[in-house]
């Protein structure tokens, strides 16, 4: 296929001088349905890139774009930053949906985008890879996730049967037909529930719920809907507990002793040396809790600003072009991942090597400890 | 059999929910003929102003009173801070277009719609708030009640259902028994000739506000102690109130009382016996044939055809 | 105010619709008890005078003053409250309320009032209207509509009592009745101003008149002046 | 009979219709006079094609001036709303009928053209043929969903056609399994990043949708192409019968039935038009989109729609080209805290003109509210650094300066919220004032919002984004009521 | 005359337990000017709701140029050519004089969806047409809806012109019949005689064959070949206007005693 006539001439950015302020850019949902973990990351964001941007000797600007959950305006906004010679980098695209609407895009003119949340496998492997090679992301994806879950249901905790309910947006449907398929290979009676991402009474799924299930599998994106589902179970007197994914793991908001949360991180309250990351942001985001989302969006910031540098230098104070930035970002190691350990990205696909699920168990006290 | 029940005991929660809201819907559009989009937003408003006053009470772990003074207290000022809000919405964004094209109100409340919800966005944040019923008075809520059959009716739903109705029928005495009410009819027929009878419109229309606003406050409540509320909750519970109130017939008192709890049943039965996953796709065939044969609502009257 | 302000005064009226100048530079008065009557061709502005007057058309100049009260600026339901009332152009009823509702809805500021009396005369008048209490005033035809609206306007014992054809489309028996009851009502005491068209009766029953063209008010006197005004007679009355 | 003369009345007394307001019409009629009343007068003379070939060149000069993809993309979206605000005129304008169910339509041309087009079911129609096929599906949905709705009117079709839209998500949304196949492709969509679904191939070539990350401005030509089609075809079927019995039915649909019009075919006729120029919009969308996803055709997108065509002017076809541009252009302005800055102070200082022209009162207005500020600044300053100390949103000249008028504290806290409470309730209590008890209030009411402006909102653009649509929206319609370009109408009773 | 053009065979019309109409024959000629009279309530606007199908009859047939038009759908009855005006007006308010006209001559012209899209010759050249047939229309009632009244919206005119508007409209339809409900009310004698002549003339001019409902004895007089009175649906009188007028269950249901209705 050839191209349109009229925008022949690639996009090839002029170069930018690395003691000028560059631009980088956060793609995700800031309003709506979704508008909480949008803005989560963006505070996440903001703070890294107060306080990173200085260390590697940058000045940077963040750009805020809302996709509003929809590819199609993500689609529009990765114009927006293509068109802005000052754009270096972008973190996000948050969700899936808009990384496969966008990737094209933004790859050709140049801009590595990384994600701190767009888990679906598909993205970086299989076939028909959904996004291109200057998609990153710094968590591990659904295809690890899913049966990873699906593993410790049946080995520690011996499920026989497991109801799963997606919320009919990519996110949970994907992680539950991953969790389920598994389950399912192993001989574990499933049942699949769904509905609509807005219902918030789960009463009549609960009460069909049977009574001896073993597990409630709910990959919703909000905490509070998982709290409210276990809420229900109890109120009915049902004995199953619920399983949330990394879309619930806050232990503020979901904390009904006895349930289960997989992340692909542990708190990062955990490790000692966040202490100063964490006191620094609550202090900008007074009465906040720190969220799921966030952090992983600030190790986003930190991989983009640990690449942009590196290409700054290879230029000479010049970033030279873009390109030079997505070329960087798989070397980038970062010590005391502020998710825990070390991070750095797999060789044979742009995703975390390593990348692992942690799987905790709500205690009486309401604290969350790992159990696998 | 126990199932059965359960599913009746959740539609009656969720449908008396509905029908507050649908009530200050058809209360409104009653008179005004307007869809006021910006109902569902009041309703979260009234969801929030719930919330911060709990907070300040102490919260629902360890309030400063006690939990069911602590509880009324939530009730009654998101009621009263939802009618102010409502009052205010009469007056600057749907005064001004009385007698402007049917469909300009309609706009302007779209308008406010958006003002409300992002409005609360940026002054609140777009998190999930959790009323967190569940540690009020130990679980009490959630676990003390009384059983039919084998099937535990916790106090909250009787909580909710009961004040739900209570003030369902005060409302209607307060429209059907009294002068302001049969105001209310009339203004609603023709405004200039119920003017012309000395109605002050003004004052109907500005007490139609409170009523419905106020009610939407209570739902709000209602609808947080069950579920977490955030600034966009108010979208899905307009939707739901509108269609309660088109289906009992738009206007009619009683009407959205059973709209309201037929949308309650219609969820819950579908999802009981049907499927999760296509409930709404059943609720909705229901709710359009039942459209189609009974088009002015249940409790509509057909328009007069007099020419 | 003074207790010689006249019921009703208009000052110097100029009305707009859009562009077009409607009324222009128009002055009344209703002295207290008085039966007067408006006449005018088809679209001389008889029933924008009357909109004027119940403030649902606002004039760009002039003043409309109730009892010597200015209230060219006050909303429709407070000038009711001066003791108005109105039989409208197109009778305007609350057609999915019953006849007898409407009428109690006539008497809406008098809600303590003992009514009797009010509906007593009502259906003597209109002894159908008694017959058709309970059927909804919508489904009515077009001249027992007409009944409803005038025993509407009479539900509220009021001190003026404006009407806009008030005869038009009843039967002939009918129209009779409605002159002697305007003569009726006007003899208890009620001041009227009356837009007919049926200029000979009711100026014949009348004590002055006031005669729109294009707006204007072109001859204003003593009922029996006009009537045997020539001019008039050529323009309005025909034969 | 003759034309342009009354028939001579038959010699007898009464002269057959004199109109003494016809006869004298210049006499009563109130113009405007000088140089605007000059310029309206011929402004109105301008043939609407004239208009409308002028307005296209324009748009289709955008890409030329602007070399920039992002300005193309704008204007792409802008001429698919365009779109979908004539499609939506027909029946909200026109047919009065309110469809609550439009987007659907826009999601069914949408997904008919994916499935036609893409590896999905592995279909690969030409897009000559795809797009033609489309519309007709667009208009035979458009009559079926007609069908039923026929007997409602007002109010309650308005609900019905709700329904179907819902009913349209949860097909879509569920329709990865649908008898046990997979159609839609349930949540995730169709199509993705290696355009599963077909861009547009015209003449033998592929329109593929960026280059070098660059979007291929012919999108934008085809869409501009079908709009200026889409327009005139419009257009002339509403200046003929069907568009005449279209706004009588809108006016009194028995009175309609009475004069010899099919009303129930009236009204699916209507749908149907509505629905094919929906769906057309729908099939460059796909194919520009490479991908179809549920969330896309979602109740926001309605209220978009209905929001452009209302606020330019529903049954007027320049109004609501006008709104779509308005809203569309608006919301992209507004994300940028750098350019809306500009955009708030332009808006309040017209705004302020609007009221006072160049008067005494606007002087001490401006006047006071610049030395308000700085007295504030100065004694917020003597008394905490911090009060001051803050970051501003955004940048640019106007930042700079505005940081020496403007306290910008470095945290707000509480303040935040009730400051915008304040705010918000000293607007709406100057809507009520007069005089100058307003002008003494306009002064302190300005410095609050420039503060709420630069520390609240603009620290939440996408917040504000709304908020400010909100806020407009509300305002247009008190003050021009019947839409920008519409005209006015009176309720009938 | 010629034949009956209208033929209603005892027909009948009930609303919930209220026959409005009972039993009723009459027939209209063609070429001729029936008035139908009657106390208020009688059923005359009802009995035009009948015959224009707004309302189907309980009993009996109604047939139009000897077939039966019962059961049709209103805007197939008016396309056979029927036209009314309404009691309480019902225009288009918010369309200008001239498309409030132009809008009733859909039944008989034909250009369809895709001549109107595309605006072919033969579409174009009816459009003139509907604007002349329009405009003559309209220039029957003299100077008052001409001019700059064409494109003034309707909801500007007044009440007595709003009724001529009507009576333009439903000759635009290009009826055979013409039923007009109190096409008088609201107008000061002058003006009455205006409009009998010009009823007159819709006929001799127009071709139209008229019922009329008036309640103006003026009216009814100057124009009626019959005069049929019905009182609660019934037909109590039919004949010259003498006839009718003299008759003494008229005068005493409906006109009364007093001197003014008589003259
Ligand atoms: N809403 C309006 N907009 C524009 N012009 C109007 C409006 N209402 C009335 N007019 C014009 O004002 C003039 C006076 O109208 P009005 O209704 O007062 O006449 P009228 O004397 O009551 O006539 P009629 O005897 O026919 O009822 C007419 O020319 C009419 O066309
Ligand atoms: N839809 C309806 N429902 C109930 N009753 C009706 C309905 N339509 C008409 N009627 C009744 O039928 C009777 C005849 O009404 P109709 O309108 O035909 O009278 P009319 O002869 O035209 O009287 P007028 O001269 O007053 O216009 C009236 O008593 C009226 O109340
Ligand atoms: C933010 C997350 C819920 C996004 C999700 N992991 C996705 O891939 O779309
Ligand atoms: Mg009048
Ligand atoms: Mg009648």
């Amino acid at each position: 296929s050839t191209a349109g006539a009229g925008s022949a001439q690639v996009a090839r950015s002029q170069a930018l001088s690395c003691n000028g302020t560059l631009k980088i850019a956060l793609m995700a949902p800031l309003t709506g349905d979704a508008g909480f973990l949008g803005n989560e990351q963006l505070s996440w964001t903001k703070y890294a890139v107060k306080t990173l941007a200085p260390k590697f000797g940058l000045k940077i600007k963040l750009l805020a774009g809302d996709t509003q959950l929809d590819p199609q305006i993500a689609a529009s906004l990765a114009q927006k930053y293509v068109a802005d010679k000052g754009v270096v980098a972008v973190i996000g695209p948050s969700t899936s949906g808009a990384v496969a609407a966008t990737s094209q895009t933004l790859f050709q003119a140049g801009l590595a985008h990384i994600s701190p949340s767009a888990t679906r496998t598909s993205l970086t492997k299989g076939t028909s890879r959904q996004a291109t090679p200057g998609f990153f992301r710094v968590i591990a994806d659904d295809g690890i996730q899913g049966p990873g879950d699906a593993r410790f249901m049946i080995e520690k905790l011996k499920v026989k049967k497991v109801v799963l309910i997606d919320a009919q947006e990519p996110y949970s449907v994907g992680l539950a037909d991953a969790t389920q398929a598994y389950l399912k290979s192993k001989g574990v009676t499933t049942i699949r529930e769904s509905v609509s991402i807005n219902q918030s009474d789960f009463s009549s799924i609960v009460t069909k719920v049977p009574n001896d299930t073993d597990i409630v599998f709910a990959p919703f994106q909000q905490p509070p809907k998982a709290q409210t589902l276990a809420q229900q179970l109890l109120e009915q007197g049902k004995k199953a507990k619920v399983f949330g994914g990394d879309g619930t793991a806050d232990a503020d908001k979901f904390n009904v002793p006895g349930s289960y949360v997989s992340n692909f991180a542990a708190p990062i309250s955990n490790f000692a040396y966040n202490k100063a990351i964490i006191d620094g942001w609550k202090k900008d985001n007074p009465g906040q809790s720190l969220g799921v989302f966030g952090p992983p969006a600030y190790g986003a910031v930190q991989v983009a600003l640990n690449a942009i540098r590196l290409a700054c230098n290879q230029g000479k104070g010049q970033l030279k072009d873009r390109r030079d930035v997505i070329r960087n970002v798989k070397r980038i190691r970062v010590k005391n991942w502020i998710l825990g350990g070390d991070f750095r990205f797999s060789t044979k696909t742009n995703d975390p090597l390593n990348g692992a699920f942690y799987i905790f168990q709500v205690q009486p006290d309401k604290t969350y400890k790992l159990v696998g | 059999m126990d199932n059965f029940i359960q599913f009746t005991v959740n539609a009656l929660t969720l449908g008396s929910v509905y029908a507050l809201i649908a009530l200050g819907y058809s209360l409104v559009y009653g008179i005004l003929k307007l869809l006021n989009f910006a109902h569902g937003d009041v309703f979260m408003v009234g969801a929030f102003i719930g919330f911060g006053v709990l907070q300040a009470l102490g919260g629902a772990a360890d309030p400063v009173i006690s939990i069911w003074f602590v509880l009324v207290l939530v009730m009654l000022s998101a009621m009263a801070g939802c009618a102010i809000l409502g009052v205010a919405i009469e007056r600057f964004a749907y005064r001004p277009l009385r007698n402007a094209p049917r469909i300009a109100p309609l706009i302007s409340a779209l308008g406010v719609s958006f003002f409300l919800t992002y409005s609360m966005q940026l002054m609140f944040g777009s998190q999930q708030r959790d009323y967190n019923a569940f540690a009020m008075a130990n679980g009490a809520l959630f676990f003390k009640g009384f059983d039919i059959g084998s099937v535990r009716v916790p106090l909250l739903r009787i909580v909710i259902v009961v004040s739900a109705f209570v003030l369902m029928i005060l409302l209607w005495l307060l429209v059907t028994k009294t002068r302001i009410g049969k105001a209310m009819r009339a203004t609603s027929y023709d405004r200039e000739a119920a003017a012309m009878m000395g109605i002050d419109i003004d004052r109907v229309i500005v007490f139609a506000f409170v009523l419905g606003s106020a009610l939407a406050g209570a739902a709000g409540v209602m609808f947080a102690l069950r579920a977490p509320a955030s600034v966009t909750i108010g979208f899905v519970a307009g939707l739901k109130g509108f269609t309660a109130a088109v289906i009992g017939g738009i206007g009619s008192i009683p009407g959205a009382m059973a709209g309201g709890l037929i949308l309650g049943f219609a969820e819950s039965f579908t999802q009981g016996y049907i499927s999760t996953r296509w409930s709404d796709l059943f609720v909705f065939l229901i709710l359009i044939a039942f459209m189609l044969l009974r088009p002015q609502g249940l409790f509509g009257k057909a328009d007069i055809k007099k020419v | 105010m003074s207790a010689a302000a006249p019921l009703l005064q208009l000052e110097g009226i100029n009305t707009y619709y859009g562009q077009i100048h409607i009324l222009q530079d128009s002055s009344m008065v209703v002295g207290e008890g008085e039966l007067v009557c408006l006449l005018g061709g088809n679209a001389s502005g008889k029933s924008t005078t009357l909109k004027t007057i119940l403030g649902i058309v606002a004039p760009r100049t002039g003043r409309v003053l109730l009892g010597g009260e200015d209230v060219t600026r006050m909303p429709t339901a407070h000038r009711i409250r001066r003791g108005l009332a109105i039989v409208p152009e197109n009778r305007r009823l609350f057609g999915p309320m019953t006849v007898l509702e409407n009428l109690e809805m006539g008497a809406y500021l008098r809600p303590k009032a003992d009514l009797k009396e009010e509906f007593e005369r009502v259906y003597t008048l209109f002894p159908l209207l008694y017959e058709r209490r309970s059927q909804l005033a919508g489904t009515l035809s077009g001249g027992e509509q007409q009944m409803v609206a005038m025993g509407r306007a009479l539900m509220s014992k009021p001190k003026l009592l404006l009407m806009d054809e008030p005869s038009m489309g009843l039967a002939p028996v009918l129209v009779e009745r409605s002159f002697e009851i305007i003569k009726q009502v006007n003899d208890a005491g009620v001041a009227m101003l009356v837009v007919e068209q049926n200029a000979n009766v009711s100026l014949s029953i009348a004590d002055r008149g006031y005669v729109l063209s294009t707006g204007r008010v072109v001859l204003e006197g003593k009922a029996a002046d006009l009537l045997q005004n020539e001019e008039l007679r050529k323009a309005y009355l025909g034969r | 009979m003759s034309e342009q003369r009354p028939p001579e009345s038959a010699g007898t007394t009464p002269a057959v219709g004199k109109d003494e307001w016809v006869a004298r019409l210049d006499d009563n009629r109130a113009r405007r006079t000088g140089l605007p009343g000059v310029v309206e007068e011929r402004l109105r003379n301008v043939p609407w094609w004239a208009w409308l070939t002028l307005f296209v060149a324009a748009v289709a000069a955008l890409p030329i001036v602007y070399d920039s993809g992002y300005v193309r993309r704008v204007a792409f979206d802008t001429v698919v709303y365009m779109l979908l605000a004539l499609g939506l005129n027909v029946v909200v304008g026109w047919g009065g009928l309110l469809d609550l169910g439009y987007v659907a339509f826009y999601g069914i041309g949408a997904y008919s053209y994916a499935l036609l087009s893409s590896n999905q079911f592995d279909v690969h129609l030409p897009t000559l043929v795809t797009v033609p096929l489309v519309v007709a599906i667009g208009a035979v949905v458009g009559l079926l969903v007609g069908l039923p709705s026929r007997r409602l009117s007002g109010d309650y079709l308005a609900i019905v056609t709700l329904f179907f839209f819902q009913l349209f998500i949860v097909v879509v949304t569920n329709g990865d399994h649908l008898f046990g196949t997979n159609v839609t492709g349930g949540s995730n969509g169709i199509g993705g990043v290696e355009a599963d679904v077909d861009p547009f191939n015209l003449f033998g070539r592929d329109l593929v949708v960026s280059t070098g990350g660059i979007f291929n401005v012919w999108y934008l030509y085809v869409a501009l192409a079908f709009f200026v089609v889409v327009f005139v075809l419009l257009r002339f079927v509403n200046h003929s019968r069907i568009g005449r019995a279209w706004r009588s039915l809108r006016e009194d649909p028995l009175a309609a039935e009475m004069m010899g019009m099919p009303v129930n075919w009236l009204k699916l006729l209507a749908f149907s038009f509505g629905a094919a120029v929906a769906a057309l919009s729908g099939t460059i969308f796909a194919g520009l989109n490479g991908g179809v996803f549920p969330t896309t055709f979602a109740f926001p997108l309605l209220i978009t729609v209905y929001t452009m065509v209302i606020l330019g002017g529903s049954g007027s076809q320049a109004g609501v080209v006008v709104g779509a541009i308005l809203v569309n252009v608006l919301l992209e302005l507004l994300r940028d805290p750098g350019q809306s800055r500009y955009l708030f102070y332009f808006l309040i200082v017209v705004g302020l003109l609007a009221i006072f022209r160049l008067s005494v009162r606007l002087a001490v207005v401006l006047g006071g509210t610049i030395v308000l500020g700085f007295a504030v600044h100065a004694i917020a300053s003597s008394i905490s650094d911090a009060a001051v100390s803050g970051a501003s949103n955004g940048g640019g000249w106007l930042a700079d300066a505005l940081r020496q008028w403007v306290i910008t504290p470095s945290s707000l806290g509480a303040w935040a919220p009730i400051s915008y409470v304040a705010l918000v309730s000293l607007v709406l209590v100057l809507t009520l004032l007069a005089g100058w008890v307003r002008i003494a209030v306009l002064v302190p009411t300005l410095y609050l919002a420039a503060f709420v402006w630069e520390n609240v909102m603009l620290a939440k653009p996408e917040a504000t984004r709304f908020i400010v649509l909100g806020a407009i929206l509300v305002a247009v319609m008190i003050v021009r009521p019947s839409g920008l370009l519409g005209e006015k109408r009176v309720e009938i009773v | 005359m010629g034949e009956k053009l209208l033929d209603l065979q005892g027909v009948s019309m009930a609303f919930g337990g209220l026959t409005v109409i009972d039993g009723l024959d009459l027939h209209v000629d063609e070429g001729e000017i029936v008035s139908v009279i009657g106390p208020n309530g009688a059923g005359k606007t009802t009995l035009f709701n009948l015959v224009t199908g707004v309302y189907e009859p309980s009993a009996g047939d109604i047939v139009f140029a000897g077939e039966s038009i019962k059961g049709l759908e209103p805007h197939r009855i008016t396309r056979k050519g029927i036209a009314r005006t309404f009691q309480t007006l019902r225009l288009f308010l918010n369309m200008s004089v001239r498309e409030n006209v132009m809008a009733a001559a859909y039944g008989h012209t034909r250009a369809g969806v895709f001549r109107s899209m595309f605006r072919t010759p033969g579409q174009r050249r009816e459009e003139k047409e509907i604007r002349e047939l329009a405009e003559r229309c309209l220039a029957f009632f003299g100077e008052r809806l001409m001019g700059y009244r064409w494109d003034q919206p309707a909801y500007s005119l007044s009440y007595a012109n709003r009724r001529r508007l009507e009576i333009a409209r439903a000759t635009a339809t290009k009826p055979r019949l013409l039923l007009l409900d109190e096409p008088a009310a609201g107008m000061n004698p002058k003006e009455t005689q205006e409009i009998t002549e010009l009823i007159g003339k819709l006929r001799s001019e127009g071709g139209f064959t008229i019922l009329v409902i008036e309640h103006d004895m003026h009216v009814v007089e100057g124009i009626s070949d019959r005069v049929v009175a019905l009182d609660h649906g019934v037909k109590i009188a039919e004949g010259s206007f003498e006839d009718v007028a003299t008759a003494p269950q008229v005068v005493e249901a409906y006109l009364g005693t007093g001197g003014m209705a008589r003259k």
